[in-house]
């Protein structure tokens, strides 16, 4: 009882690094529009999503997170040229490390969010949320 | 092995190398060997228990001109080196030995290792004088590289979960996979950063998570296969699955295999242009 | 280390969602953490506040949890500044528009602020002071884009007394407002308050003028741009040529002539139109008999060269080859204006198979007095003279399906403008205008269109087309519906004029990755702010103006130039330029020289460096570096850094949630 | 000489029965268990997973006493002050600070451990208890530890425990009791300990016949014929530190910290807070990092320094402050050496370099 | 049973900036008993850890006399030092020690006294300065050296300008040349170079040495050259710390511990070492 009341009564420590030309301010658009999403994902500014090394997804998972969202720009709109392109190989490789070592697939995500899509951005975060609120909370290393 | 001794004779005597870094044998069991002049040359040997990645002692020639004994699959790590400017390539002199399978140290039946099981590099890529195989040229099994990658994908994630659990809970954080790992030449570890702390030092199960996940990570496009790690792992943690798994992502998403050729841009440095990229949409919302 | 937390009502925004008093609370537990509230942190008290926070307490950082730090993150740091802080030791917590705003939830939205305070509190603890770095400013502007919008920031620029150049890719400058022949709502000749312009651009000494080129590369940054300009072979000498048209007169080659639309010719040696700026002709080396013989057999002496005998100044060079010019500017203005959208995907239309269905651009030149008919309205297909035509709006604009979802503000006003003319050189014909909505909103814009129904008895139709057939004697029919009146229409007319829309030009995606700007999905540069900022772009230092931003007509184009000028002028009138001090530091005991950082640059900003012990290492360029941290993700042991948002402030905010 | 009284004869599941008591009477039991084809000294609940057929684990024993990583104090999550947690409360079960969750050291048999890694301890004991500054932790965990020993029927070509005064396939020094598997299902217990005392304690079981007696005889002195290798450490070694060819012996060493960590005697540590505890955790001194000041400075930065300190604490240092060598013999940093370099062959190479100059 | 790593708890009283990276705190006991407890002689050392960050060896650089609180000079190096950078006062550090032997009190008694100090090395010095003004009758003469790299990084100015102005000490400070600034009065050149332009009288004094490791070898050789007796000089040798009670083996040089068998060595010891320090 006490598993199942924590899992649906489990809510998920989320955290979204997103880069701060793009996403960022699609996050703030989706609050200028007054969009509703879940509260459950905190928000760290990184200028580029080339910034946000894929070591940042371990440690997160290690220091007790239950999910990591990295967001950047569109391929091509990079305001440094080809930052998102360089962060999308070095995150899809990490990302099939981790899955290779048995971590849930759905607590590492990445996504695409331009300064005006403020509608893709609060439903991103509420299937990201959903989704890890299925997989669980992340006690692999309690 | 005469071929390979006059070589290494013709190359000291000549002066062009200071010393030259092979193969020998001792109380039975075979261990790296530094020939210096060219009468104790006579010691150097090659064959099915040579193990050993020489190129792994370029960490400590790294400006002195040398001369090293490389199957195929060691000599690609000459070419990781260059392609990231740790040694000029003058400063080296390769002589490549066409070998066909080395000895599984581990396994009971010392039977062929199973990196020779599928190795397509008999003669190494970069070279200065060959020497030529003596024994039976028996092909290696062109067995399917990555079948048992594919088939540990299969598992359920938290059965993949456990196994990697249990055989990182015997990591005793000797790090002798990263000192016998020619790819691994930093000046200082990222595991001995304190600030920031990126890998929890003490070998524990979030320490040892971290630091295979960080070492195997650095390997991604740089990994020559060569088996070092595996091979010197006190407690015999499958190191080599770690790799191959990112070798097979690197050949199959960016068609890049480590060592081919040092002019190129190591694969996780570069990109697609915007539109045919091999990583299907679900990754990235 | 002492830190203040301030955190701000913002009126109800905050506090109606957010328990502020339970934020500060839990804040001030925190060792060394002085947490405190006011109802308008940006205000004018409340900035008074946090100075006198930081003297009396002697705090040594400021966390302010309140809006997003795109709006305040500047005041704030001029607020420390003032205080005595140094400006970076500021954390923005964006209790606002990403939690306040966005959630429903009263206290999961309050836990929310204290983990973004705490996260923030976290990142301060590690900031260093930084100091922004001073960099010179080139004191010359780069203008990309000859027409009106182009010439009016050059005249602008250089009346202050600052270098300029406009690179053109035609010909000669003027742009598409060359081609209007009158313009709304004023019906002056276009041509007529165009020329002075292009005349005063091209005598004042401080501008000069690069027609028939483009730009190749554009590196560098706010202040210290290098442009690297390509000046593709006119094979005339410009300074000789006097402009006397012998050469084209003689020429023996004809070819449709693109500034003409494709209805009239051109020689192969050709000025785009009579008032061209400069007035020197340029030899289409892809028509030119010449040519063509020279690249069958290049030993021959090569055919024709009749230009060359016929010219008094000796002015025909044909061996001139590209020039390369390499400048460096302190600014660039992105001036590209528009092209016209290509009608043929409208099967409904004819799909460009008829002739006599042309487009607005077309129309205008018939219109033009210098144009191919020297202003007599004739059919292309048999030129005979129109006496009914049909005007259709939207060609191309409001059509989600062709991917043109916008409006192109303009067509309404010109299609009104060439109505009118057209009763004007033909009185007794009749024109019919089928429009959605008539989008009439300039000055004097309503009253134009009244007058061009009621004065001069256009018939205004509103309706979509629906089809338009070719009837046998040439004839088109053009069938669509009244609305108004709810009736089928069928009109047999002479001539269709196809209204089409503004759409962006082709070179943006090239240009905006060559200089770094974004552009959007309809491939129209992003303005830095919609509202604030229209004439700016993300990168210090690049600006656009004109219909390369968004379409829009010659007022609003000339408004944005002047816009885009005025905030160069601002950037040439400093000394010394700040530059944002965020930027890569290598740790060179620590690095191995195997320069994955430079192979991930993408502004080439790291080069080699030997050391004492002859051990090569990596260096950051600061003035090339632009932040943005790709090298830090790629260097295997984070030998370099990223000042202002290092590894341990990330990992420390990544910790602050545990 | 084994004395009388104290030894019988045992069968195997009997044995096995006395160790299943031990686990009932909810004592750690930590026996030799295989895994991936190599055998360590785990925690094991049912006496049936023990191995038997095994020539010597992994990890020596010092790992049980001297934890590769141990919390020393545990204070609290970021409450200020921080509650101070230590052995004294946790072993005495006073009531924790509500911070301290560090659990209680438990009493623990170690069975099946061989006579060198019992005599290893016997080592350790000296720097870590006859100290002014006695370490709490080590001794706490010694206390309470019962050491079970197997003796050697065949030792490998890389032990030289016989070289030791008090070592040997069969040496009684250091363990509680010894057992000697005389035959398929026999084995002969000797009692050394009180400790051993409790754990066997009804020796109802009979008394060794002289036959037997005769067996272990043998089978010690061909136990002892198997060791082939034998350790002679050069009398100059000081003089040697300059004058050895350390250089060359070093060079095939990668430095990686397996002769460190496996050798059954060697306790180097670091100190690092990690979040809310201190803990120590086993180092190498073979790392560059070892002696790395703040300064940045690196005292033994050559490989050929790390390599030549590690042989100079063993045999030379060490002997000098505590009077013995700082190694047992159990021949591990041979047999998992990646390179395989033999510490005894490099001993004798520097030796005669001596005579060579 | 004691726990050797089981630090006291103590609070930070006061903390006076010396220069942008050297700080000097002022440390008092949490409890009384310990502190009554905490006796020490100059030249040892403590362990101070800042929870949650790690513990550190840092030299004492008070007077043992001046009861109530100690004091340490930090410079801001790693990750401990730097968050002891970030503590202000009234926070909690914990203090483990007096480790280490301290300088020999006894032998250098009615010996003249020579003090070379070079940067941060002026800490444990100053504790024995301290002691010995406090028993001027066995230290009649004392001479002082101190240098450092620049003006900026010499520490305690204001001690500095007290001892220059008392004229029954002799005080010479240097900074390396490039170090001066404009109104700088004191000699410039590395300590060594300036010891031998001293020229001390090497009869009957102690010479007491603390600095970096270079320095330090340096003014072996000048010392030596001017004829003072191997077991006259002294000096504290630097060394990596983890346990400080001489069993995880970080701090050994030869067969000595160096936070067991003391910071302070004389020369004739340290000559004997195998591995130069």
């Amino acid at each position: 009882m006490e598993e199942k009341k924590e899992k649906n009564g489990f809510e998920p420590r989320l955290v979204g690094i997103l880069c701060r030309w793009c996403s960022y301010q699609g996050a703030d658009l989706a609050g200028t529009s007054r969009l509703k999403y879940e509260p459950n994902m905190t928000v760290l500014r990184v200028p580029c999503s080339a910034r946000m090394s894929p070591l940042f997804l371990m440690k997160g998972l290690t220091s007790d997170i239950d999910g990591i969202l990295f967001s950047g720009c569109h391929p091509g709109d990079c305001h440094y040229i080809s930052g998102n392109m360089n962060a999308r190989r070095r995150f899809v490789i990490f990302k099939k490390l981790l899955e290779f070592a048995g971590m849930e697939p759905e607590r590492i995500q990445m996504s695409w969010c331009s300064a005006s899509e403020d509608k893709k951005w609060a439903d991103i975060v509420d299937s990201v949320t959903i989704e890890v609120k299925k997989t669980g909370p992340n006690n692999k290393f309690k | 092995m005469k071929e390979l001794i006059d070589k290494a004779k013709e190359l000291l005597k000549e002066k062009k190398v200071e010393t030259v870094i092979g193969y020998r044998e001792i109380r039975g069991c075979v261990v790296p060997a530094y020939v210096d002049s060219p009468c104790d040359a006579d010691c150097l040997i090659f064959d099915k228990r040579c193990v050993y990645n020489l190129a792994n002692y370029l960490k400590w020639f790294k400006n002195k001109n040398v001369a090293l004994v490389l199957k195929g699959c060691d000599a690609k790590s000459i070419n990781v080196w260059l392609q990231e400017f740790q040694i000029k390539r003058e400063n080296i002199f390769i002589i490549g030995v066409e070998c066909y399978g080395v000895m599984n140290e581990k396994s009971a039946d010392a039977g062929l290792s199973d990196k020779c099981g599928h190795c397509e590099a008999h003669v190494p890529n970069i070279y200065d004088a060959v020497i030529k195989h003596q024994g039976d040229k028996k092909e290696s099994v062109q067995g399917e590289p990555f079948k048992d990658i594919q088939e540990f994908e299969k598992l359920p994630h938290d059965e993949r979960w456990d196994f990697w659990k249990k055989q990182f809970e015997k990591c005793i954080k000797c790090y002798a996979c990263r000192e016998i790992c020619p790819m691994c030449y930093c000046k200082e570890c990222i595991v001995e950063r304190n600030i920031p702390q990126w890998i929890m030092s003490s070998p524990s199960v979030k320490g040892n998570f971290e630091w295979n996940m960080v070492r195997a990570f650095h390997l991604a496009g740089r990994c020559v296969e060569c088996g070092e790690c595996e091979r010197a792992c006190p407690v015999n943690i499958p190191l080599m699955k770690l790799n191959k798994k990112l070798i097979k992502e690197m050949k199959e998403l960016f068609d890049y295999s480590a060592g081919q050729k040092e002019d190129v841009k190591s694969a996780i440095d570069d990109f697609y242009p915007e539109k045919d990229i091999k990583i299907d949409d679900k990754m990235i919302r | 280390m002492k830190i203040g937390v301030f955190v701000c009502h913002c009126g109800t925004n905050i506090s109606a969602v957010i328990d502020v008093q339970k934020v500060v609370n839990d804040l001030a537990k925190m060792p060394g953490v002085f947490a405190m509230d006011y109802k308008f942190m940006c205000s004018d008290p409340g900035q008074n506040m946090i100075i006198s926070e930081i003297k009396q307490k002697k705090l040594d950082a400021v966390i302010v949890a309140a809006c997003s730090p795109c709006l305040h993150e500047l005041t704030f740091r001029n607020t420390l500044i003032r205080g005595g802080l140094n400006p970076y030791m500021l954390e923005i917590a964006n209790i606002r528009e990403q939690d306040s705003w966005v959630h429903t939830d009263r206290d999961k939205a309050t836990e929310k602020a204290v983990r973004l305070a705490k996260m923030a509190v976290a990142k301060a603890k590690r900031n260093q002071p930084l100091f922004p770095q001073e960099v010179s400013v080139e004191k010359s502007c780069l203008v990309i884009g000859g027409g009106i919008a182009g010439i009016q920031a050059a005249i602008d620029i250089s009346s202050a007394g600052y270098q300029t150049v406009i690179v053109e890719k035609e010909p000669s400058i003027g742009g598409k407002m060359a081609m209007f022949d009158k313009t709304f709502p004023t019906l002056d000749c276009s041509a007529c308050i165009l020329t002075p312009k292009m005349v005063q651009a091209s005598q004042s000494k401080k501008v000069k003028i690069y027609t028939y080129s483009e730009v190749e590369e554009i590196g560098g940054y706010v202040g210290n741009f290098n442009a690297r300009i390509r000046v593709k072979a006119r094979s005339v000498n410009m300074e000789k040529c006097t402009g006397c048209g012998i050469c084209w007169q003689k020429c023996p080659v004809k070819v449709n002539s693109e500034f003409e639309q494709n209805l009239g010719p051109r020689k192969a040696v050709y000025v785009p139109f009579a008032q061209a700026v400069p007035n020197v002709p340029v030899i289409d080396c892809v028509n030119c008999t010449y040519y063509r013989s020279k690249r069958q057999n290049p030993e021959s002496k090569g055919l024709c060269r009749i230009c060359e005998k016929f010219c008094p100044a000796g002015a025909i060079e044909f061996d001139q080859k590209d020039k390369i010019i390499e400048e460096k500017f302190g600014a660039v203005i992105v001036a590209t204006g528009f092209s016209a959208f290509d009608h043929k995907v409208y099967g409904e239309y004819g799909a460009g198979r008829y002739k006599d269905v042309v487009t607005a651009l077309q129309f205008e030149r018939l219109l033009n007095s210098s144009g191919p008919t020297q202003g007599k309205i004739l059919r292309p297909s048999d030129s005979k003279e129109a006496r009914t035509i049909v005007f259709v709006q939207c060609v191309g604009s409001r059509d989600e399906s062709k991917g043109v979802p916008y409006c192109s503000r303009v067509c309404c006003m010109y299609t009104a403008k060439q109505a009118l003319l057209l009763k004007e050189h033909i009185p007794d014909a009749n024109a019919y205008v089928f429009y959605i909505d008539i989008r009439a909103a300039g000055k004097n814009y309503e009253e134009f269109i009244e007058r061009v129904q009621d004065e001069y008895g256009v018939l205004y139709l509103r309706g979509r087309v629906s089809k338009i057939y070719r009837t046998g004697d040439g004839a088109l029919l053009v069938r669509g519906a009244d609305t108004l009146s709810g009736t089928q229409v069928e009109i047999s007319a002479d001539m269709v004029v196809l209204a089409t829309g503004l759409v962006s030009n082709p070179e943006t995606v090239k240009l905006g990755q060559m200089i770094g700007i974004p552009y959007d999905k309809n491939r129209f540069f992003t303005e830095s702010h919609p509202k604030l900022a229209p004439a700016e772009t993300q990168t210090a230092g690049v600006f656009i103006c004109g219909a390369c931003q968004f379409p829009k007509d010659i007022p609003d184009s000339v408004a944005q130039a002047g816009a885009a000028a005025s905030k160069v002028l601002g950037l040439f009138s400093q000394e010394h330029l700040m530059l944002e001090p965020v930027l890569a530091c290598v740790n060179q005991k620590i690095c191995n020289g195997c320069f994955h950082c430079r192979a991930v640059c993408p502004y080439n900003a790291i080069d080699e460096e030997i050391l004492k012990d002859k051990s090569v290492v990596a260096r950051v360029i600061e003035s090339k570096c632009h932040g943005c941290g790709n090298c830090i993700s790629a260097c295997p042991v984070s030998a370099v850094d990223l000042k202002g948002y290092t590894n341990e402030q990330i990992l420390e905010q990544l910790q602050s949630l545990r | 000489m084994i004395s009388e009284m104290k030894k019988f004869i045992i069968s195997k599941n009997e044995l096995k029965k006395i160790l299943a008591g031990i686990v009932a009477e909810n004592i750690k039991l930590i026996a030799p268990v295989s895994r991936d084809n190599a055998f360590f000294l785990e925690e094991v609940s049912d006496a049936e997973k023990i191995a038997w057929d095994y020539s010597n684990v992994v990890k020596p024993v010092k790992e049980h006493i001297f934890p590769m990583r141990e919390v020393l104090l545990d204070f609290g999550r970021g409450t200020d002050p921080p509650a101070l947690d230590e052995p004294e409360a946790r072993s005495s079960g006073k009531e924790k600070n509500p911070a301290g969750n560090m659990p209680p050291v438990k009493e623990q048999v170690i069975f099946g451990l061989r006579p060198c890694d019992a005599r290893s301890l016997l080592v350790l004991d000296k720097p870590f208890l006859q100290e002014k500054y006695v370490d709490s932790y080590y001794k706490e965990r010694r206390e309470k530890t019962t050491l079970i020993a197997m003796a050697c029927l065949n030792p490998e070509k890389t032990c030289l425990c016989s070289s030791f005064e008090n070592g040997g396939p069969f040496s009684s020094a250091g363990s509680d009791v010894l057992c000697v598997q005389t035959g398929q299902d026999e084995f002969l217990v000797e009692i050394l300990s009180e400790k051993g005392e409790k754990i066997f304690k009804n020796p109802s079981f009979a008394q060794p016949s002289g036959e037997v007696l005769k067996k272990l005889e043998n089978l010690k002195a061909d136990s002892e014929a198997k060791i082939c290798k034998a350790l002679k450490v050069p009398e100059n070694l000081r003089e040697l530190f300059e004058a050895g060819t350390w250089e060359t012996e070093s060079l095939s060493c990668i430095a990686c910290g397996i002769c460190r960590y496996l050798s059954a005697t060697c306790y180097c540590f670091n100190i690092t807070d990690e979040f809310e505890q201190r803990l120590r955790y086993w180092i190498p001194c073979s790392f560059k990092n070892y002696t790395k000041m703040t300064s940045g400075e690196i005292s033994r930065e050559k490989k050929s320094a790390r390599f030549k300190h590690w042989y100079f604490h063993k045999f030379s240092y060490h002997k000098d402050n505590f009077g013995e060598y700082l190694c047992v013999g159990c021949g591990r940093c041979i047999k998992y050496c990646p390179v395989k370099i033999d510490f005894t062959e490099v001993l004798g190479k520097i030796g005669n370099s001596k005579q060579e100059q | 049973m004691q726990n050797i790593y089981l630090p006291e708890l103590a609070k930070i009283e006061k903390i006076t900036e010396e220069t942008p990276d050297i700080k000097t705190f002022d440390i008092s006991f949490a409890d009384a008993g310990a502190r009554e407890k905490f006796t020490y002689l100059p030249g040892q050392f403590i362990m101070m850890s800042v929870f949650g960050f790690g513990e550190a060896p840092f030299g004492l650089a008070s007077t043992p006399d001046r009861k109530g609180y100690f004091q340490c000079s930090i410079k801001k190096m790693g990750k401990v030092t730097s968050e002891i950078h970030r503590l202000d006062a009234g926070n909690i550090v914990g203090i483990r020690g007096p480790y280490g032997n301290g300088f020999p009190v006894k032998e250098i008694e009615g010996q003249r006294l020579l003090f070379i100090a070079g940067g941060i090395g002026l800490a444990p010095l100053r504790s024995l300065i301290y002691y010995c003004f406090e028993r001027r009758k066995k230290f009649p003469d004392i001479t002082i050296l101190y240098g450092a790299r620049t003006v900026k990084d010499l520490v305690y100015k204001p001690e500095l300008k007290k001892w220059q102005e008392d004229k029954s000490i002799k005080t010479v400070l240097t900074v390396d040349p490039g170090g001066e600034d404009k109104n700088w009065t004191g000699k410039i050149g590395l300590v060594p170079k300036i010891l031998a332009e001293m020229n001390p009288f090497a009869e009957n004094t102690a010479v007491v040495l603390c600095g970096p490791p270079i320095m330090i070898k340096f003014t072996f050789i000048e010392l030596l050259r001017m004829g003072f007796r191997e077991k006259q000089v002294i000096t504290t040798l630097e060394r990596t710390m983890q346990c400080g009670v001489g069993k995880c083996g970080h701090c050994s040089i030869d067969k000595y511990y160096v936070c067991k068998d003391g910071p302070v060595f004389n020369y004739e010891q340290i000559k004997t070492f195998l591995e130069e320090i």
